[in-house]
């Protein structure tokens, strides 16, 4: 089993899963997280002083399939929701899950997903 | 009112004029109950909001608690020796009401009880120091602040009120004070700066973002202030009568453009007009019209206001850099330094219908001068004094490194802003 | 208070009498300083913390900053020309007190001073605009609200006002409008629909979910609304007398029905009484009365505000989805059509102690539906025309896409709602 | 005011002095239509706040619900039938005023409008039952506290009311309760308690952390309720004048002095002031002075307060534990243990210049005990039978333990009280 | 090494922590999230406008235990305390740590835990 | 490819971020997270009455680096960077990435990053 964790612009979320949503794949866990990187923060004014704020908000979503054909179809899924070409888009990192478990149904691995 | 009283009487030609200026009445009795209320709800709700919510959210609570305290302790050493030393008789300091003594429900002053008198003259030194706190925040000891709160409003402010307001001769200067541009606040911002500077910078100033908790909370206090300081210009009045209309016109006039310089001031700037800045706007229009309440019109207003917000601007976003004080929350910039556009405006612009047949400017200008120097000197030294004093009673007016770090809120407090 | 100057001077027999009734009353005065802080209180903290909390995250900020706008430009353009074509002679329109030129700190409007009554009367213009904002809110910029509420004040607020109360005749048709039922709400309420109409729907209205960023922001809003709302109500007496506390008893009566009605309906259609939904009901019930608050009792009041409540959750959650209009707020839904049905009960439900004995139902209800037809009309048609210019001025009224998904708060100025 | 009338009128001794009484003052007006407004405010917005920043964020909007719902009902029952059954005429119980027949806008209680009496007196009912809310959050039927509060103020309120203020003799044992010690908060406190009894703890009542949603709003509505008490004491002279002017100032001390008590104690016990606690100790003050605020001079002021402050945090930090009544918001900490020390402090905390010539304070002890266990008695039991009707009527009083669970504002209302 | 992930419903919480609690295992990181699946969000209503809440408040608890047996101690614990046979009580994922350090001792791996 | 999680204290955040800039690691995606370990929570007072807070705000940093030689440049990085010697400082999880995607470019692994 795979795990897809996606860094993305916040006001993506909604495109990004319908697009999951539309490969099948129909259960997701969202956070609020936010990221460093090149992108750079817009500089706010706090009474007349400007600073720059460093971590950008940013949305992760983590998603566990079953196999490799549901990462890369998830992947591509997220991957064209997700892209404006502009800086700060964001990142997807494919991971191994050893064991699953759906804690209403007691189903393990494949079954629980 | 009055006048168809004496009217009344006048016609009747009886012995009883004499007395009529003394005797209570319940409209102007009915305005100052009010009035007082008013400005009593700056401080633990409009000053405590708008200085919470330009604070970081791990020191949020402190910041509302030293407005809150400063109300508290201020209203009681108010009663206790405040307004005796403010309002009492005397030329240099005024006695002889300590705690009240022999004032009664009867006690009138002008055509209000006294008592109630006592009660909003107390909520502007309550309010004085609570400005003040703004300079302090994310750093002062809570227990520093409120010993510093109760000699302060004794040592500084009761002090100047007196000469202001409270019958002192040889340190009245004639200036044109209505609601306290002096007294309460270019007072209160050299006594933030001073503080300030004593302090010293918080160690994330100037180094990381520091990010106002919600701009939200600093408008809805902009606004309760501008509520409130209908009660402190109309209320100076202390009769409800066509001055205190004129002065309350005035108010809302030169907060109103006050919010409109200083969006307009930002926009030019940065392109971007900030909520902060409207309510930073609207505050500083109050303050600039303060002194002047009681004599100007309403297009000297729009001037005195607008540019109040546009010094205010410029105050906060350009010299404060070059000062290099964290003076945190700018009681200075916005108190002080708009105060002082207030004090000499007051002697510019005042409106024909309240303006005395022989006025003269150049002394009324003098005057207003010579008060903001004794203001920004007595203050500026005296506050120095009493606030190493409350240091020293408190082990050191800084709290510790990790305290600063980790938030005042949490270590002092033992609390959090908000727990989602 | 009158009556008995009446008393003792009619029994004096003296030539004075004539005019008794142009004297300084302090208790008036003193009620009114107060009425109008009341309703300044209404824009930037009651309107703005009732729209705030029910604007998405995002564009908090920018709502707040509507209804701040809106009360500062709104009170600059009122001292400045809006006040003289409202209150100015004229028929249609009024002129000739530009600047307040000529009024003094003696100028009286009935028993108080002029210059506060512009400052009562100048709240209300301002409140109008910014429930307008209400419908527009998420999408228009900024830049061109501002000089909407501007030229909104002074080309369709003003001329109204002159029209039902500022001694316009031709268009005054004798309808009953104690406090603004026409002149304010439902005037603002198809303002707001108009623009709402030209701006369009918001990209995500109808599609994701929009949530309130807090109910607790708009049941606090709701709450000062409906305190500030004594002033306007009440205040409308310019006196304080038994109208003014018949006044002010059915206008918490009707506040309190319309909650209550409010709830009921939303507890039978959906099963779940709603914050929102309460707060709404408040000013439903509140707008309903408004009209009717100089003549309705309080078993009048029960009908008015309960109705009111009933229409105004039929309105936003049934008829909206109808006309298809994203009026964002529900301006029109709660000012409009409940100021519509407010108007109409004004001619019917009478209290028998403030109705004239030759009272004519029948003919007044037609004197409603023409001064309802004439705002109507006026105010849809120059709302659009305004905000035209208004848009051109400012290179279109609209935010762009982008500003409207990442949020006008962030984009517009460069601040946001909470930094937890 | 009145004075003078009456001298110019003897003076000229004309028929009229006998009904001098009985007229308009429209500075007694004024103030009264304020004091009525800031008494409103207390409730939705005030208490409101002041409960639901202290409730856990799952329930907040919930909690400030009941306060909403208490007024609107409140309100509405106390037109209908509650100021009949507490002034209309009769000693056990009020008749003849049932939906305040017979008042017209002419009709005067002393020298204000009467329906201006009705509606200041319905502000204390409303607030009475939504203080009593504070004791049954987070696990009430939000139906069973609606219909609970419009039972209880009929027949718990009305009734006690009628015979401490309404003209009742049999069980009037000529307590001093100026402003409603008794009347209000020891009744509500009461009430609180027997409710959270009878509802039984909250599952995680010390069991987890239960942590308050935001101090922000607790101090906010703290200083919302501080604001409004001004119209609660001062207003229960009915007139603007140097009584009023006395219970105005001795109120803000005592809220003062209250926050200083709860946090030195505070301090001493655990080491950290906390907001809450500060806001606590001025709601404690305010309690205290509220039945001496007619009669207590400053210094008075001072001790009551003081003491009320300390005695509160006692009550809710220590006393609380031992009666294992998870009166969740400490209505009866607060209002009613404070309460009883406010009630037996006026009759011994007497300014000199209020206090009768042949006063005897033993007696009055007396009759404050007297007045204290016929409220606490007739409020427990009436309260318990209340409240079982009420539960019935909605099958069962208590939510089910899922929505305790997952939070009232979810299940109940269908919202959140923040969406960031 | 292995990491626990579990995705349960937030009043959960308590109970899920006690029962790890007492199968020693005392060390744990928890985070908000919003999850999406089968569960259906329940509608909430915005002035008479009723939407469905897609995403539903969950908690994330992250566990990392030394050994393969420690691992299905908590898989079981949790398990357990976060069942309430409705659906949306959530899942639990494991995968493999390769390296852990306790940043206060320096100590590594299974010291560090 | 390797992901570095760490849980450390919110205040040093900002320290570790320059240190790990210092690194020459310039992408990471920060959470708040609450943490339950052997550091007890302080007490917190609520109207008097005193209770535990057993869940501590902590910060949770993930970085996704390309070698192990970055791995344990990151790790040595935050080490330093988050140590106070108190109790609570935190700990860090290393794991194994398959297969990392930049979205905006569409690069994959290594040039992702
Ligand atoms: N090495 C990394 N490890 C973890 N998260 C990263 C890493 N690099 C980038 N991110 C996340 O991806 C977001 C976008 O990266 P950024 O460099 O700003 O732009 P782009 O996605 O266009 O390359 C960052 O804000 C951060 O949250
Ligand atoms: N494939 C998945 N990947 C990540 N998280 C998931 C996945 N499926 C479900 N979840 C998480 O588990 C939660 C519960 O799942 P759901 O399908 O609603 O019910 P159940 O747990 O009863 O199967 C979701 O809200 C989501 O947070
Ligand atoms: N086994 C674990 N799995 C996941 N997170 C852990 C684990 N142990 C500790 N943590 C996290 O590390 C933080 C610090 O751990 P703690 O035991 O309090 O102190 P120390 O880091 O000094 O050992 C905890 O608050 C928790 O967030």
């Amino acid at each position: 089993m795979k795990k897809i964790e996606a860094i993305i612009k916040p006001f993506k979320l909604e495109d990004v899963k319908d697009a999951l949503v539309e490969a099948n794949i129909e259960g997701m866990t969202v956070s609020e997280v936010k990221g460093y990187g090149r992108q750079q923060g817009h500089s706010e004014l706090y009474r007349g002083a400007e600073y720059i704020v460093e971590f950008i908000p940013k949305v992760k979503i983590e998603i566990v399939v079953s196999t490799d054909e549901y990462a890369s179809l998830a992947v591509d899924a997220i991957k064209k929701a997700a892209y404006t070409g502009k800086i700060g888009d964001g990142k997807i990192f494919v991971s191994d899950i050893s064991h699953t478990v759906r804690i209403r149904t007691n189903e393990e691995n494949t079954e629980a997903l | 009112m009055r006048n168809i009283f004496l009217t009344v009487l006048a016609l009747l030609a009886l012995p009883i004029i004499a007395s009529a200026e003394d005797v209570l009445s319940s409209g102007d009795t009915a305005w100052m109950l009010v009035a007082t209320a008013f400005v009593m709800l700056m401080t633990p709700a409009g000053l405590a909001l708008f200085y919470a919510g330009m604070t970081r959210s791990k020191n949020v609570l402190n910041t509302m608690g030293m407005s809150l305290i400063a109300f508290a302790v201020g209203t009681l050493v108010w009663v206790v020796a405040g307004y005796s030393i403010a309002f009492g008789d005397g030329d240099l300091i005024g006695t002889g009401k300590i705690m009240l003594v022999g004032i009664t429900d009867k006690s009138l002053t002008g055509t209000i009880p006294e008592l109630l008198f006592v009660a909003f003259q107390g909520t502007f030194a309550a309010i004085a120091v609570a400005i003040a706190s703004g300079s302090m925040i994310e750093r002062v000891k809570f227990s520093t602040f409120t010993i510093f709160a109760a000699l302060w409003i004794l040592v500084v402010y009761a002090p100047i009120t007196h000469w202001a307001w409270g019958g002192g001769e040889t340190l009245n200067f004639g200036e044109m004070d209505f609601a306290g541009g002096t007294v309460v606040h270019i007072n209160a911002g050299v006594a933030g700066f001073v503080v300030a500077m004593i302090l010293g910078k918080r160690k994330d100033y100037g180094k990381s973002a520091i990010k106002p908790f919600s701009p939200i909370f600093a408008v809805l206090g902009a606004a309760l202030l501008w509520f409130g300081w209908f009660g402190f210009n109309a209320g100076s009045q202390v009769a409800a009568d066509g001055v205190a209309g004129n002065a309350f016109l005035i108010t809302n006039v030169a907060a109103s453009v006050g919010v409109i310089g200083w969006l307009i001031a930002e926009y030019i700037v940065y392109k971007t007009p900030t909520l902060i800045g409207g309510a930073s706007g609207a505050i500083a229009g109050l303050v600039a019209i303060t002194p002047a309440s009681g004599s100007a019109g309403v297009s000297d207003a729009i001037i005195i206001g607008l540019v109040g917000g546009v010094i205010g601007f410029i105050g906060v976003s350009k010299l404060k850099k070059i000062f290099k004080v964290d003076d945190s929350l700018d009681a200075f910039w916005i108190h002080g330094l708009v105060g002082i556009w207030g004090s000499i405006a007051t002697a510019i612009f005042i409106a024909p219908y309240l303006m005395a047949d022989d006025y003269d400017m150049g002394a009324q200008l003098i005057s207003q001068i010579k008060a903001i120097v004794l203001t920004i000197v007595y203050s500026g030294v005296v506050t120095a004094i009493v606030f190493y004093i409350a240091s020293m009673l408190t082990g050191g007016g800084r709290v510790d490194a990790e305290t600063e770090q980790i938030g005042l809120d949490e270590r002092v407090h033992g609390e959090k802003a908000m727990n989602l």
